[in-house]
């Protein structure tokens, strides 16, 4: 590293416009407006009139941004900052700010310390064997500079991407009719099944209804019979069985029907010794179609 | 300005507003440089009118100014996107719909016996129009009351076969309150249409919680 | 169901929604029997984007689904349905706003240490408002500070379909320091002949050093 041919000390004018540094404020807008006169530029250094100081906190975004500025813009040499000149007329501004924003002026004061520290630091000689291991005292702050330009950056990014109201608006239409369709609610099956444990604890304090265990599937096949009945005639026994459902279909079948007759919801009848069984619902609405 | 450029406008500005735009409040959007007459702007709302035809909107002349509205045609399909949930089942309707599941058939004074309470007729309606319950005969007694049973939308509903996959009621006994895994045999899939609604929350929305105790626990302590 | 039919439907759904519209939720507008596929439907979407082209709105895609939007080239003149609206942040604003959304989670102390300003409980409180930025978490140190993160209204707001479009993050930039030493760009080799960076002084430019440093950078060097 040392034999590399590093330039020696240079005044960091490093964002010097192509054009020269010499005259970086050409292309300045005016910054803001005090007691009618335009202020079109910021100090060269971290001198701010006290006329002007309210209107320089409200025009920058804290001292990372006026010092950022001063760096980018007015090619100030962050290692050239007459420090001690700047502390003294900073603390002559805590009058003034007393009556104003403090705890945004206290952010200025706290800079003005970073930057008196930084310059303590490098005007003290460095042991020899302290080289490499102590970090340039400007370093952390520069980070710091870099790391906000990033986000100042980001911020006018963001804020020129065409946004909802400035740029763009929804468009929409009319509905004319905003009738409301209903949805019916969400049933869980746990839910109906604690309610049906409800009843059932319920029931039992009467000391009626024995619950017994029972195929569930006897049950709908009752109800499918029954629709089968539904128009009053008699139906052939056999017409009732499916096939294809196999031996236990027709088993579940048998047992419905068992339990209708029992039930009286069904007539079975059989007018001979093998002859066809016709089965009949008892009980039909007149209005069934 | 061209008639292209004005009719965008208008067009924009039609479907931007919240209200019916009149012709002078759209000539109001433009600069006296912009040159743009009544007559432009009739032409650009004849336009914008003409290429509505036979799309999902339409634009038209109503009292306040002309306004893009939504056809009536269309109109059965959009009002879903304001569909509104009912609130939940009463504890009398899970009630009564689990001993039709379970007892079938049956009339609805057999469900009263159980339940020891009246059952409202507004209970049968919601079932029978939900598509859950249906008649499926009449006992053969004074007044012949309907029998009642669950339908295949009643199984397809909550995800079964058929109803032996419900627990059996002695199993359904000894469900303890606190105890969110039921032993049934599958699992009942938060509704099939949960996913469906529009209004509902996003799914990744905080505190969604899973569908399967708050509710419940509270209703049944 | 046709697919003019189809297209009709979403174009109105599109228009009626308050808020961008999904897939799932154009979906959620058609009845099993309607027999509209997820497909059927970004054909659709497509379909009616394009028939937008060269007009004044446009459909686009945000973070929370599809929407019709006045399109930028005519917003000056629609704009002027609204005499007033409030259009402009503050820096501090947008500042902080940057952050979340790119260094998302974020504290509010972590914000002040970049802007090295004390960010505003009204700024906070005007983000989540517009509902921009929510909590998402709080960071597990003494005081337990809110986590902050953007939301897709933030997204939806700037036009966006996900973090992912926010404009790239700007580079480091080389500060003004004549010491190359200076261990900031992660290559230091590579700054001094990297003649594409502007930042990079000319070598021979500034031959006058203050007085008061050369002891020191030389010792680093």
């Amino acid at each position: 590293m040392s034999t590399e041919p590093l330039p020696t000390e240079i005044a960091p004018s490093v964002q010097a416009p192509p054009s020269g540094a010499e005259s970086p404020r050409q292309q300045e807008m005016p910054l803001a407006v005090v007691h009618g006169q335009p202020v079109l530029q910021i100090p060269q250094d971290l001198y701010i009139p006290p006329d002007a100081l309210e209107v320089i906190l409200e025009a920058f975004e804290g001292p990372l941004d006026l010092l950022l500025y001063l760096i980018r813009r007015q090619n100030l040499n962050i290692l050239d900052i007459p420090v001690a000149e700047i502390t003294r007329q900073y603390m002559d501004y805590i009058d003034v700010m007393q009556e104003m924003r403090l705890e945004l002026a206290a952010e200025y004061l706290v800079m003005a310390a970073i930057l008196a520290e930084i310059k303590s630091r490098l005007l003290l000689p460095r042991p020899p064997q302290e080289e490499g291991i102590e970090e340039d005292p400007r370093a952390e702050l520069v980070r710091r500079l870099q790391e906000y330009e990033r986000f100042k950056k980001a911020a006018e990014d963001i804020d020129t991407l065409p946004r909802m109201e400035r740029d763009l608006d929804n468009a929409q239409a009319f509905v004319p009719d905003r009738a409301v369709v209903k949805v019916p609610p969400v049933v869980d099956l746990r839910e109906m099944l604690l309610a049906l444990r409800d009843v059932l604890h319920r029931a039992e304090l009467y000391g009626h209804h024995a619950v017994e265990r029972e195929p569930l599937s006897v049950r709908q096949r009752m109800g499918d019979v029954l629709r089968k009945l539904g128009d009053g005639t008699f139906h052939r026994f056999e017409s009732l069985f499916e096939v294809s459902e196999g031996k236990l279909g027709v088993v579940v079948t048998f047992l419905s029907l068992l339990e209708l007759a029992k039930d009286r919801l069904i007539e079975i009848m059989q007018e001979a010794p093998l002859a066809p069984i016709y089965l009949k619902a008892l009980a039909t609405a007149e209005t069934a179609d | 300005m061209e008639q292209e450029k004005l009719n965008n406008i208008v067009e924009a500005a039609l479907f931007a507003a919240q209200q019916p735009l009149t012709l002078p409040m759209l000539a109001a959007l433009f600069h006296e440089e912009d040159g743009v007459g009544h007559e432009d702007l009739a032409r650009a709302v004849e336009t914008l009118a003409q290429t509505c035809e036979g799309r999902g909107i339409e634009l038209v002349e109503v009292a306040s100014g002309f306004r893009y509205q939504v056809r009536e045609a269309v109109h059965p399909w959009v009002a879903r996107l304001w569909a509104e949930r009912q609130t939940k089942y009463s504890r009398a309707l899970l009630e009564t719909l689990a001993l039709i599941a379970y007892r079938q058939p049956i009339t609805r004074g057999e469900i009263e016996q159980v339940r020891g309470v009246t059952v409202a007729t507004s209970i049968i309606r919601t079932l029978e129009e939900r598509e859950w319950i249906r008649v499926v005969g009449y006992r053969d007694v004074p007044g012949k009351p309907a029998l009642f049973g669950t339908t295949r939308q009643f199984l397809d509903y909550f995800n079964l076969k058929s109803l032996d996959q419900l627990p059996t009621l002695a199993e359904i006994r000894e469900i303890a309150d606190p105890d969110p895994q039921l032993a049934l045999a599958p699992e009942p899939e938060a509704a099939p249409n949960d996913a469906t609604n529009p209004s509902d929350p996003p799914a990744d929305a905080e505190g969604a919680a899973p569908a399967d105790t708050p509710s419940t626990t509270e209703d049944a302590a």
